[in-house]
């Protein structure tokens, strides 16, 4: 418990020293706040969108958009990952399209995706989904191909067959770098997020940095910057990191940090 | 239980980058019937181990043919169980989940499946490490460990490579002993490599010598049944026959 | 004009209302003026020509409802002239329209008829101020209607896949989904519901130091403004020259509304646009305060103009005496 | 297969040409009006009149500097901070929070601040780019750098190797496979995120040219952006990323393929 | 040369995931001279590696204390040479490259290092394979090379963690005869782990059983130096100390 305790505090201790920081130093050099907000006035935007509402409304829309996109493109890019990984027909077909599609911006999409999947929810979450797929599917790849070959032979030769060999095999062998690929790859399912949002809502964390900063109001633009952060570091010590230790670091495949 | 036939099988191994061919086997034959033990020896870096992974499918051959049970090869299969070299263990199972993967892949219930693995570490002094992960243990532990996974299979035929070569002295002999038992009781197909002549002699029925690639030549091994330790050492058959396969190895 | 000419750096937007600069530039009328201009590659809105004055990459730009959320935060803004507005009668609004599909069971001309309807707009831009002009013309409260913030390029693909029942936009979108979507109908274009805001902006100190710089600037973006009025053929080929992707046929409609609001001159009614516009943000929650519009409109230039050069206004209404700017005017709501 | 064999670049082209049939059919058979999904006639045809007025050589020149002065950035600290945390634990402890807090703070979000503080030019691509490419490369390296097998670090140091020269003769390549992913992943983020950013900041270059063209309500500049975009990645990723991953992971063993 | 002093060495692995502690070695002290050969024996998981591991410094103890020349130990140096149960080669570097790792480090000239690792390499038999990387190898040439890459580097101590298991018996009879010729010639301090008894009699002034972490006892082996398997197999010295050892391991 003790221990838990202290490994927070040392997770939180970056953050205070940069709080400290910008509390200090912003005023001290009388900045400007159309250039950086003071940090007063960030917690005051805080406390108003919570007191209104507003805030925790564009949280909720954000998360289930995130959700639903990630979701969706982990359902797809595991799967396809593995199979580039295990079978060279399947790679030597999809690696020239992959090289081709993972560099087209989510926003070049929302025209086309619109026509596709419908203005509003279903562009977006295509927007997301094309931001994390490409990331997910290449580290799965990379994962399954470092699996020593002769761990996959003795698992074929003790009689797993595809499904077991997946489940058994491919996945937990690849998951350092899945779960490396799912952090890179929600991290950008957020910034596809925040380019989304500028259409078809009026509600989620993209939309409110897209009004404020029509309105120069830098302060609820890093007050969602930081709403942004905070959520994504939640989901990774909640879920990811746990997920981590648990596994790759409790079977000795990465070194204990 | 299947027999297991190889005609004139050849490998190159071709290394695209230095554009470069090193034949590890030439033209090998042998006939290995239902339920025989086969000990193959020869010098480090004779291809041994290259021939045992192309009869597990692992790896393709460049020349011949390889029936398994009449049936060419095509990959590998729990038909053939396979001990590795490198131990090969799952590093995300515990020991035991390891010893019961193959049970496992059969479809054996859980409760099932643990009881035969706990017999079978109980056999390779294992008990204890039951819940550890693989990087938890010693080398000759980890090496235990793929013994008995591959022989809680109980496969139709069984590729061990080197399988004692990290374990001391003492369990050594336990576990050939238990081997030569099991394989009484069970009678699979057993292909034995090792560097180990006293070893090979006591296990084999057939001992195979190899050099660079090709067959030496095959003694075979006529020794009464069951063997042990304590009736062999002193034995004057089991010494002259050492002696010829330490002859010939040497000679290799 | 043997004197080297005036090295000036404005900022536009690629938008048909922005166009007396590249006419200026191209019909030499910066030149004649005395002026030596160059016109920074278009920005993408109003927010980022904004940005760029402050960041000292342009002299002057040109900017509507941006302007407003910048002088809340302390951009020391002055507006100079008026590209596109009207200023002889309150509502000018012609650039801008709503587009419905047919099958929406929004019915042309009857805005009434917009009740429970699902419409896009741009928001916090003068877009949103005019459909809540409209709405309020109709008789709706906002709340009868579910707005959708949708940049103005992603228009008429929205109202395509049916994600909206219609849209409000400046032009060239509602010309564009007329062309191209197939049952679009236009359910009213302009209609003097609002007052448009397009201010030739500078920021102030650069303002008090190149009085007579800014006075040339306007009398010659006047007379590309009167020649516009007056070939808007011609207008519209320099557009698709200078918009890329811009077809003529769209550019040839746009301009003819466009024209209709093209008015260099400052009256009361600028100000008072000005004024409202704000009023509006305000009580929409967007902006939390308002500034005095008299300290950021600086009409002097622009009379000089009128004063020295009454020939390149003389194709427009004059002004009403009651809303012209006299020594000493001060705007009160 | 033989004519795969003797022409490898069919082998790439393939699996193109069901992708440019569908979209040649879905355009033929006039799903969506034309001028919201053009057929590649229409693509072609932009692609020519753009190369003759001289404009599209010089928008591609221009993205290609700014992306390579960010890539360079990126990747030139990005390998080094990767390291860093992935062998120190106290760079980890202070470190390793901020990563992650500051990757979920998509670039978009940043860009409104940023053009305030640096303006339209070069510097906010750079920093926009630089953010997006560190990211993947900094957590892949670590991976990378906590899997290599500890036996190989105490080979190394029990040979007398120095604290430095263990980075480049085992940490280097040791998580070289790693790097190359997140190298993969970051420069094709990278290009992302140099669209998005020349629609704003740009007054020249690829995405400037898509977005440009957009506003006046055209489509065909932004497919035919995404198609450069696609072939440029594809040329910088066969060429040059998975080269080195021939000859270094897949020559060495490391990764099986 | 440097001599080794162990002090109550003791080891406790813990596991945090599971909450339980290992205590993989108790109590152990141990004087080694300078250029002194030490074999330790014992059975699989007694503690051997985990010794080793402490001495080269790659982990901390948990009790006791580890001088070597005096000094405490605080991690690895190239002092210590050591040979990997795992072998540890790099896979990024070729045979020669891995074997020239050690003098590289030193600053040795690029010509004069690969003369080095060259003579070698020659020496384990490996000069064909001397431009391929380790997984072009077999696993005793993996071996192999894990040897001489520690001996190119002449450490002090030279550390082995049973450095012949995969090598076969007549390999390994000539590696035996080489380090022993290797060790009179330049006399380092070796500690080295063995399963084979005849080796660990063969190669060591003393023999040390150790059992689940202890150690049992100590032989000195009193043979003439140098040694030869020619004049050694038959010697009753030999077997008699042999039969001593044997009979401690299958005790422990
Ligand atoms: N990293 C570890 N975590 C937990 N326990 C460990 C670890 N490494 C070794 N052990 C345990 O410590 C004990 C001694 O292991 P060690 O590797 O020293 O044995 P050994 O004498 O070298 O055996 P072998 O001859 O099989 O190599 C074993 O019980 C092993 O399971
Ligand atoms: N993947 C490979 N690529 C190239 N050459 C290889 C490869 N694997 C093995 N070889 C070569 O093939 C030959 C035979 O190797 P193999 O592993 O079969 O030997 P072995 O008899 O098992 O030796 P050991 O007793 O040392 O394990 C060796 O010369 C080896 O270098
Ligand atoms: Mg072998
Ligand atoms: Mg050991």
């Amino acid at each position: 418990m003790l221990h838990r305790l202290s490994s927070a505090l040392w997770f939180c201790a970056p953050f205070i020293v940069l709080l400290v920081l910008w509390a200090v130093f912003i005023p001290y050099f009388d900045v400007n706040p159309r250039l950086f907000p003071h940090l007063s006035s960030v917690v005051q935007a805080g406390i108003e969108g919570i007191q209104d509402g507003t805030l925790i409304q564009h949280i909720k829309a954000s998360l289930l958009r995130v959700a639903v996109g990630t979701v969706l493109a982990l359902i797809i890019a595991v799967p396809l990952g593995v199979a580039m990984g295990v079978s060279p027909i399947v790679s030597s077909f999809l690696t020239p399209l992959f090289r081709f599609f993972s560099v087209l911006a989510g926003i070049a999409w929302i025209p086309i995706a619109t026509l596709w999947f419908g203005y509003g929810f279903g562009a977006i979450t295509f927007v997301i989904f094309n931001a994390v797929f490409f990331i997910v599917t290449y580290n799965t790849l990379l994962g399954v191909s470092t699996i020593p070959l002769h761990v996959r032979n003795a698992a074929a030769s003790l009689g797993a067959g595809r499904w077991a060999m997946l489940t058994e095999v491919l996945l937990p062998g690849a998951l350092p770098n899945i779960v490396t690929g799912i952090r890179t790859g929600l991290g950008f399912a957020w910034r596809g997020l925040i380019a989304a949002e500028m259409i078809a809502t009026n509600v989620g964390l993209g939309y409110m940095l897209f009004v404020a900063r029509d309105f120069y109001r830098t302060e609820v633009i890093v007050l969602g910057m930081i709403v942004i952060g905070v959520l994504w570091l939640l989901l990774d010590r909640l879920v990811l990191a746990p997920i981590e230790r648990a596994t790759i670091e409790r079977w000795g495949m990465v070194q204990r940090a | 239980m299947k027999n297991l036939t190889i005609r004139n099988l050849s490998k190159t191994y071709f290394d695209p980058y230095a554009g470069t061919n090193v034949t590890a086997v030439h033209d090998v034959s042998l006939n290995v019937g239902q339920g025989e033990f086969v000990c193959i020896v020869g010098p480090s870096g004779c291809g041994k181990t290259t021939i045992l992974n192309m009869i597990a499918g692992f790896i393709p051959h460049t020349g011949g043919e390889i029936l398994v049970g009449g049936r060419p090869v095509k990959g590998p299969g729990p038909d053939r169980g396979v001990v590795f070299q490198s131990f090969a263990l799952f590093p995300w199972r515990t020991v035991l989940e390891n010893v019961a993967f193959g049970p496992k892949m059969r479809g054996v219930r859980k409760a099932e499946r643990e009881k035969i693995a706990h017999e079978y570490l109980a056999l390779a002094k294992l008990t204890e490490a039951a819940g550890r992960y693989p990087a938890e243990l010693s080398g000759g532990m980890q090496q235990r460990v793929g013994v008995v996974r591959a022989l809680a299979n109980e496969p139709d035929v069984l590729l061990m490579d080197e399988p004692f070569a990290s374990v001391d002295a003492q369990t050594r002999m336990t576990l050939q002993e238990e081997l030569t038992r099991i394989w009484q009781e069970k009678r699979p197909t057993v292909i034995f490599i090792t560097h180990d002549v006293a070893e090979a002699v006591f296990l084999a029925n057939r001992v195979i010598a190899l050099s660079k690639g090709r067959v030496l030549e095959e003694i075979d091994v006529d020794l009464p049944r069951p063997r042990s330790w304590d009736s062999l050492n002193d034995d004057a058959r089991f010494k002259e026959l050492s002696g010829r396969v330490r002859q010939l190895v040497r000679s290799a | 004009q043997a004197k080297d000419p005036i090295k000036l750096k404005v900022g536009m937007v690629a938008a048909v209302d922005m166009l007396a600069l590249p006419i200026a530039l191209e019909r030499g009328f910066f030149e004649k003026y005395g002026l030596d201009v160059t016109i920074a590659r278009p920005y993408a809105t109003g927010v980022d020509a904004l940005n760029a004055l402050q960041a000292g990459e342009t002299d002057m730009v040109q900017a509507g409802v941006p302007a407003i959320g910048a002088i809340l935060r302390n951009m020391d803004l002055v507006f100079l002239g008026n590209f596109s507005g009207n200023a002889t009668k309150l509502g000018s609004d012609a650039t801008l329209a709503l587009i419905a599909n047919s099958d929406s069971g929004i019915i042309k001309g009857d805005l009434k008829s917009l009740k429970g309807k699902k419409i896009a707009t741009s928001f916090g831009t003068i877009n949103h101020l005019y459909i809540l002009g409209l709405l309020e013309k109709a008789g709706l409260a906002p709340t009868d209607v579910t707005l959708i913030n949708t940049p103005p390029p992603e228009m008429s693909v929205a109202l395509l896949a049916k994600g909206v029942d219609a849209f409000v936009c400046w032009d060239p979108a509602p010309v564009i989904a007329m062309k191209d979507v197939p049952g679009a109908i236009e359910v009213i274009r302009g209609g003097d519901v609002i007052s448009y805001l397009g201010f030739n902006i500078a920021l102030r100190p650069w303002v008090e130091k190149n009085g007579a710089t800014i006075e040339k600037f306007l009398a010659a973006v006047s007379e590309a403004d009167q020649w516009m009025r007056k070939n808007p053929k011609q207008a519209a080929a320099i557009a698709t020259r200078w918009i890329p992707g811009l077809k003529l046929d769209v550019a040839e409609t746009a301009m003819q509304y466009n024209i209709q609001q093209v008015d260099r001159r400052i009256s009361a009614h600028n100000y008072r646009a000005l004024w409202k516009a704000q009023d509006t943000l305000q009580r929409l929650g967007v902006i939390k305060s308002v500034f005095d519009v008299n300290k950021h409109i600086e009409p002097k230039f622009i009379l000089n103009v009128m004063n020295t050069y009454p020939d390149l206004f003389s194709d427009l209404q004059p002004i009403p005496a009651d809303v012209a700017i006299k020594p000493g005017f001060v705007f009160k709501p | 297969m033989r004519l795969t064999a003797r022409w490898p670049s069919i082998g790439s082209i393939a699996p193109f040409i069901p992708v440019i049939a569908a979209w040649w059919i879905v355009t033929e058979l006039q799903t969506f009006p034309r001028v919201f999904l053009p057929g590649p006639a229409e693509v072609v045809r932009s692609f020519g009149s753009l190369v003759y007025m001289g404009i599209l050589p010089a928008y591609l020149q221009d993205s290609i500097v700014r992306l390579a002065v960010g890539a360079f950035w990126g990747i030139a600290l990005g390998i080094p901070l990767g390291i860093l945390v992935g062998l120190s634990q106290r760079a980890r402890t202070a470190l390793w929070p901020l990563l992650l807090f500051f990757q979920a703070i998509g670039d978009i979000a940043w860009l409104p601040i940023l053009v305030i503080w640096f303006g339209y030019g070069l510097t906010t691509i750079t920093v926009v780019i630089v953010y997006t490419v560190i990211f993947p490369v900094v957590l892949n390296t670590v991976l990378g750098v906590r899997s290599i097998p500890i036996t190989l670090h105490r080979a190394a140091q029990s040979l007398g190797a120095s604290r430095i020269r263990m980075l480049w003769e085992v940490v280097l390549p040791g998580a070289l496979p790693n790097i190359v992913t997140g190298l993969r992943n970051g420069l094709g983020y990278g290009w992302r995120a140099l669209i998005a950013t020349e629609i704003i900041v740009g007054t020249s270059g690829i995405g400037f040219l898509m977005f440009d063209a957009r506003r006046s309500g055209s489509v065909v500049e932004i497919l035919l952006g995404m198609i450069i975009l696609g072939i440029l990645w594809y040329i910088v990723d066969s060429w040059i990323l998975a080269p080195i991953e021939r000859a270094t992971g897949q020559r060495w063993g490391l990764v099986t393929r």
